[in-house]
């Protein structure tokens, strides 16, 4: 029995070569780790847990594609029918193979090529239900599930809006050989086998078989000799497929492997940046997601800075500034990843990069020594714009008789995220040293604020010993522990879920509680983790506010579809920045939450404007 | 530039000036700054046939004080007074005043009497008081430059030299400087009003020279009294000098003209302040630029002996320009008095030409 | 009695209200001292702030003054009232009317008062009127020496809110005026700087502020907030001026090779002598007082005369049209009233 | 050299012709907005930082205009960055990126 033929060449030399490409990038990648990181990963794959998590992860989103099949069944089928039924088909293939042939150990082409090897033919009319028989069948089905997943490819290329997505990503050369290549495997596959089991009349199972004997029989010309030419040209395009890979958007499939086994092994993105970031850089697959995610895209029109550009410009080495810059850091995009890749930490590793040169000098600061309290309430800069935030909280904390203290009464020092957010952790830091003091000398058990902003800063740079809140969690726990009776005004209202407070802190459940009490909450269109960002982002560098305030009418149009009597919000950001477009009154869950006490004089809310708009 | 707007400006601003028969009163300062210059004016008014008088019992205006903030109105409305009360006594009614301090004084007062009459009486009670004096205020009151500048065609033709460089016949460049108190309170009161003074362009012109207008020509000298009287200012003082100087240096000025008492005297000792202080030096190949009053100008027009008009105290060399105007001097007699008696020879500066 | 007006003033006042009266079937006499009509207005190239041609309006104007009977070139000498109502003199004939429409406006501050801005003494320095004319001419805009300006500067407030010229009012248009100029001076020489030296810009009127706003944004005009103090002249014949930028506090001097002066509005020979013949109310700043500015502000307070346009203080073309048609709705109530007594 | 006692002071006037207009262009080219400011100070008046020192924002990129940016390197340290101003800003001038652009002038051009 012939065991080799020329044309596996090609498939073997590819085959080999990405191999040891994987092995390269993997050394190479675990090589550049931190320590505490290797320490982290070592220990990681000596714990089954982490592994078998791995694992599960790998099956689900490596062949299943389960976030994408959330998002986007469509795009969810293609993709596993490509994964899943090509991984099958190695698979099983080699089972197969097995059948034939006895040996422990056989060449890799082997198993993949197998048809042309072996073509008996099954004769007697049993020998259907035999193993052969039955693996011809399977193996048919699987090449046409992964067909199957071919034709949507190539209708989503050409017609991506089938698949909802307004934009697809732009390929460079090799994503587009690499492309062609993947295209042409399992056609050439087919009709290799099929033209095989066509002229020796075996071989194929359902499919191949049935084609082979119809294309034979129409095609004119030695059905040998075109057979062999498809086998040479499917071992050409899995060869050439393998070699383009390493320089191609697919290199991402091993990529992602690897990306998630560290995840696991709980390796964090650094600060400024790290093989870890560029293992995340490599795993994006360029679906395309973050860009219809991306505000900036449907409601500005700016579509050449989302997360697969700015990922791509990092390939190339070179990020733009404007890239970096010109975005809201809102977390859509990440949200939306199937890959599950922290942009965002990407974005701001470049930001960091701008300007790194730059100090600050904030040694005008001094300490005020504020006095004891058992809270201490940060209004943050904005609610300053936005008095009517911090009159309702100390309303309340009064009517709740409250041990309190505002500690940025008298104007505040900045929380610092802002710093961060253009990339000036250095500068921010100091803010955050001085604020800290402040706080800690407050002696107090919890900070409340009314910024989600500050929030998030407050909880993942501070690390205070005290419990963190923002106003909307701890007016309900007020609520819950009677410390004050609210009675619901029924006017009907929609939430609109800040960032740093909904994809940024995780709180989504606690400000709609607490407007369930006191209002007729009304769902809007996207909400929770796919809330719409208010455009007033301090991300946002370098973008004109005819820009932002495209951003800001979008999202007020999907917030107001079911046209409310307010828009409540949590953030006087938010706040601020859609009180200057906005036709309903806007106002912060605080406010409402202090018309709700009763015995207050409700305030109508019918003016078209937020008066605080007005004052400040 | 358009010339026929200035002279347009000039034209409006025509003040009379009286012929003959002044009254004079001198300057505080002046003898000991250009010792030459009050003493040439008597010369050539008597050469060009007019009758000046002056009473030695004259005291200060007071208008240094005033303007340095320890003399109040009153009291100098009262020593104003006085001044008046001693030429009506001999018999004058033309005033003529040396300093332009004083004359912004006077005018000043005059023009606080015209407003206030009842201000006028208390001032006429408070001299009968201090000293039974009576006065009838001038009927002309002029500045000494007003009247070389109403004679200036008379010492042109009188004049044996011109601002003419012998060499190259080229008139000589000269920018003018006119006290602040000259004009700027009252513009009618001086000959081409506060923005374009005509007052030394005009004596300039008709004299043979080039006048050129240079961005700082309406800065103060840097006197500024209080800027100079008090150490802790003088910096400030030098400094607006300075800034006089560098302005006017691209324009290559031969001369700077001036018509006040503070003006000659700083434009002329800052040059050699400056120049000890950091090595600057305004006129062509390290020298300065010399500076003269009105009357030591109409000196050497008339053909007065250089050393005669005190020229020799003068801290930037007037040598060179004397040189272009074809003036011809004894360096040997530079430091000799009246008497020929050697009157000492200053050391050379280090920076600043010297003859 | 009958119902013949005299208009006094050829200006867009004077025309627009003939215009009207006529219209009205009225017999209408204009009088203007010019030998042309459309006052500044002829002169003017184009009106803010949306760049209309000066020509248009006048034109528009003109078109309602078919039956009008307009007098050019004259002097008047005297008015006199007799129970007639009105009749002028002017050195060659006699006009007589029921009712005088006294529009005789305004000419601008002479530039040359301000001494220390050199208007007249330095060739580089313009006013917003000569610079008008070069536009209108259609000609380049080039400096003294017929060099294409690189720095232009525009002096806000010449000869108005300025004790130092007597005149303490606000000319109101000016600030409009500059900005419109400095736009198309960007226009001409998009290489140029462009510099507006102003107290307050004053943007009273619709659109105007947007004026302003592209000025900023599409054509890069500098504002910078400070008065001249003075100039003086380079030997290059380019302008130095010295004000304080007043938002860094610092003083400021820079070099110009154009400098336009932005003159305010005084009350016109006409309009003080007109004033003296009829003995019309002058208001501290010399223009004429009417009745009551509110309510009656098209009655001089004299029977049978009325009042229109710019002698009554600083205004724009526009409101000098709405003016005009305001006291011409006036003289018209006033002949049918004295139509309907004296019958 | 001689000391007299006294000095010659730098004249305070800004003398535009000897402006350095290079962090201008700089900062004008990454954001053109600043080009709208009428100097209101409403962005000063709001100022975190501006509340506990003498930062004026308002001053510092008038000074640029003008040429003069020697003034404000040490001052623009004093930046908090929390986005007030922008928010504020009658003319819509986008000063954070402002603020942002001016730091990069300085640090790129000395």
């Amino acid at each position: 029995m012939i065991k080799f033929n020329l044309f596996v060449l090609p498939f073997s030399l590819g085959l080999i070569y990405i191999v040891t490409s994987i092995i390269m990038h993997y050394y190479r990648w675990i090589k550049a780790l931190p320590a505490v990181d290797k320490v982290k990963l070592s220990a990681g794959i000596r714990t089954p847990s982490k592994v078998l998590a791995s694992l599960k992860e790998i099956f689900l989103e490596g062949l299943i594609h389960r976030r994408l099949w959330k998002r986007n069944p469509l795009l969810g089928y293609m993709h596993m029918s490509f994964a899943f039924g090509w991984f099958l088909l190695i698979v099983i293939g080699n089972l197969e193979s097995r059948v034939y042939h006895g040996a422990y150990i056989n060449a890799p082409y082997y198993p993949i090529f197998l048809k042309f090897f072996i073509h008996d033919r099954l004769v007697l009319f049993f020998e259907i239900f035999t193993v052969p028989a039955f693996f011809r069948f399977i193996m048919d089905f699987l090449l046409l599930f992964v067909l199957s997943g071919l034709a949507l490819a190539w209708i989503k290329r050409k017609q991506s809006k089938w698949f909802g997505m307004k934009q697809t990503t732009r390929h460079n050369f090799f994503d587009r050989v690499a492309l062609t290549c993947l295209w042409l495997i399992f056609p050439m596959r087919l009709l290799a086998e099929s033209y095989t089991a066509g002229y020796f009349h075996g071989g194929g199972g359902f499919l191949t078989k049935n084609l082979g004997n119809l294309l034979v029989m129409i095609t004119p010309g030695p059905a040998e000799l075109i057979a062999y030419f498809f086998w040479w040209t499917y071992s050409l395009v899995l060869g050439l497929f393998f070699i383009m890979m390493p320089y191609s958007r697919y290199m991402h499939i091993p990529s992602e492997l690897l990306l998630i086994l560290f995840r696991h092994c709980g390796i964090q993105p650094k600060k400024w940046g790290s093989s870890f970031s560029d293992l995340e850089v490599r795993s994006c697959s360029r679906c395309g997601v973050c860009i219809d995610a991306c505000q900036l895209n449907f409601a500005a029109g700016i579509s050449t800075i989302q997360a697969v550009y700015l990922i791509r410009s990092q390939r190339e080495q070179f990020i733009p500034d404007h890239i970096a810059q010109t975005c809201m850091l809102c977390g859509r995009c990440q949200e939306a990843c199937p890959v599950g890749i922290k942009i965002d930490s990407l974005r701001l590793i470049k930001r960091r990069e701008i300007g790194s040169g730059q100090v600050a000098d904030f040694s005008y600061l001094t300490n005020t020594h504020p006095d004891y309290a058992d809270v201490v309430y940060f209004a943050g800069c904005m609610s300053h714009l936005t008095p009517s935030i911090p009159n309702a909280m100390e309303g309340i904390l009064k009517e709740a008789g409250i041990n309190y203290l505002f500690l940025d009464r008298d104007g505040s020092i900045c929380c610092g995220r802002p710093l961060m957010l253009a990339g000036k952790d250095k500068q921010a830091n100091e803010l955050i040293e001085f604020n800290k003091t402040l706080i800690s000398q407050t002696r107090a058990k919890l900070l409340v604020t009314s910024c989600p902003i500050c929030y998030k800063v407050f909880r993942e740079e501070y690390n205070l010993p005290i419990r963190i809140q923002h106003h909307s969690q701890y007016l309900l726990e007020l609520v819950k522990e009677g410390k004050i009776a609210l009675q619901s005004q029924h006017k009907r209202v929609v939430y609109h879920d800040p960032c740093d407070l909904g994809r940024g802190g995780n709180i989504y459940e606690a400000p709609r509680e607490l407007l369930g009490k006191i209002s007729d909450l009304e769902a809007s269109g996207k909400d929770r983790a796919d809330a719409l960002c208010c455009g007033g982002s301090l991300a946002l560098m370098s973008t004109s506010m005819l820009t932002k305030d495209k951003v800001t009418l979008d999202a007020l149009q999907s917030l107001l579809a079911v046209d409310p009597d307010i828009l409540v919000t949590a953030c006087p950001l938010c706040k601020k920045t859609f009180s200057k477009l906005s036709k309903t009154e806007v106002r912060d869950i605080a406010e409402l939450v202090h018309d709700a006490i009763p015995g207050r004089k409700i305030r109508i809310a019918a003016t078209v404007k937020d008066p605080e708009a007005v004052i400040s | 530039m358009k010339p026929g707007g200035k002279r347009q400006i000039w034209d409006e601003y025509q003040k009379e000036i009286a012929d003959d028969n002044y009254f004079y009163v001198r300057s505080c300062v002046r003898q000991n700054f250009f010792p030459g210059a009050e003493k040439t004016f008597f010369r050539y008014m008597k050469q060009l046939g007019r009758n000046v008088v002056e009473n030695p019992s004259h005291t200060t205006c007071s208008g240094i004080g005033y303007h340095s903030d320890i003399v109040p109105f009153e009291t100098a409305m009262t020593m104003v007074a006085r001044q008046f009360a001693l030429m009506t006594e001999a018999g004058y009614e033309n005033f003529v005043t040396s300093c332009i301090t004083s004359f912004g004084l006077y005018s000043e007062v005059l023009e606080t009497w015209e407003h206030f009459p009842e201000v006028e009486e208390q001032t006429r009670i408070h001299l009968r008081n201090a000293t039974g004096r009576e006065f009838l205020k001038p009927k002309n009151l002029a500045h000494a430059s007003d009247v070389t500048f109403k004679l200036r065609k008379e010492i042109a033709d009188a004049g044996r030299y011109r601002l003419v460089n012998q060499d190259t016949g080229k008139p000589i460049r000269v920018v003018e400087h006119i006290g602040c108190h000259y004009s700027r309170m009252f513009p009618n009161k001086g000959v081409g009003g506060a923005e374009y003074p005509y007052v030394l362009v005009g004596m300039i012109e008709d004299w043979g020279g080039e006048v050129i207008d240079y961005p700082e020509r309406r800065h103060c000298c840097g006197f500024g009294f209080r800027q100079y009287l008090v150490k802790a200012n003088r910096g400030y003082s030098i400094s607006a000098s300075k800034k006089k100087f560098d302005s006017m240096k691209p324009y290559k000025p031969e001369l700077i003209l001036t018509n006040c008492p503070g003006c000659p005297m700083f434009l002329d000792r800052w040059q050699y302040a400056i120049s000890e202080m950091e090595g600057t030096t305004y006129g062509e190949n390290g020298q300065g630029i010399p500076v003269m009053t009105y009357e030591e100008l109409a000196g050497l027009i008339l053909g007065y002996d250089p050393w005669d008009l005190g020229l020799q105290v003068h801290q930037v060399p007037v040598e060179p320009l004397l040189d272009k105007m074809g003036i011809p001097y004894d360096p040997e007699k530079k430091f000799l008095d009246i008497d020929g008696n050697f009157i000492g020879k200053p050391k050379s500066p280090s920076f600043l030409k010297f003859y | 009695m009958d119902n013949t007006v005299i208009v006094i003033g050829g200006g867009i006042s004077g025309l627009t209200a003939a215009g009207m009266l006529a219209q009205q079937g009225l017999d209408v006499t204009l009088l203007e001292k010019e030998n042309e009509t459309g006052g500044h207005l002829a002169r003017w190239d184009r009106l803010f702030p949306d760049r209309k041609k000066a020509s248009d309006v006048l034109d528009f104007a003109m078109k309602g003054l078919n039956n009008a009977k307009i007098v050019t070139g004259v002097t008047i000498t005297g008015i006199s009232r007799h129970q007639n109502g009105f009749t002028v003199t002017s050195p060659l004939s006699q006009y007589t009317a029921s009712a005088l429409l006294v529009a005789t406006g305004f000419e601008l501050f002479e530039a040359r008062k301000k001494e220390e801005y050199g208007y007249g003494i330095y060739n580089n320095v313009i006013t917003s009127a000569d610079l008008e004319e070069q536009f209108k001419s259609g000609r380049k805009v080039l400096t003294s020496e017929g060099k294409t300006p690189g720095r232009i500067g525009f002096i806000h407030c010449v000869g108005s809110r300025d004790e130092k010229v007597g005149n303490l009012y606000c000319s109101k248009v000016c600030c409009v005026t500059g900005v419109k100029q400095a736009i198309e001076l960007k226009e001409m020489f998009p290489a140029s700087e462009v510099f507006n030296f102003y107290m307050d810009l004053r943007m009273f009127d619709r659109h105007f502020e947007e004026l302003y706003y592209e000025a900023q944004q599409k054509w890069g005009v500098s504002f910078i907030r400070g008065r001249l103090s003075e100039c003086s002249e380079n030997p290059d014949g380019s302008i130095i001026l010295k004000t304080e930028d007043t938002l860094t506090g610092k003083p400021l001097k820079m070099t110009i090779d154009l400098l336009v002066l932005l003159s305010g509005f005084v009350p016109s020979g006409g309009t003080r002598g007109i004033s003296k013949m009829l003995g019309l109310q002058e208001g501290d700043d010399g223009f004429i007082n009417s009745a009551d500015q509110h309510s009656q502000n098209n009655l001089s307070g004299i029977e049978g005369v009325f009042l229109a346009g710019a002698l009554k203080g600083p205004i724009s073309v526009s409101e000098a049209v709405a003016d005009a048609r305001a006291a011409a709705a006036q003289v018209t109530c006033y002949i049918s009233s004295i139509a309907v007594t004296h019958d | 050299m001689i000391d007299f006692g006294y000095t010659l002071t730098r004249d305070r006037q800004l003398d535009f012709d000897r402006g350095d207009f290079r962090y201008l262009k700089l900062v004008k080219s990454l954001e053109p907005s600043m080009d709208l400011c009428i100097g209101c100070g409403s962005c000063t008046a709001t100022c975190s930082a501006g509340g506990f020192t003498d930062f004026n924002i308002r001053k510092l990129h008038t000074v640029i205009r003008r040429g003069d940016p020697e003034s404000i390197k040490a001052e623009l340290k004093k930046c908090m960055f929390c986005g007030k101003c922008q928010l504020v800003c009658p003319r819509g001038v986008n000063l954070r990126n402002l603020i942002l652009a001016m730091n990069r002038a300085i640090e790129i051009l000395g």
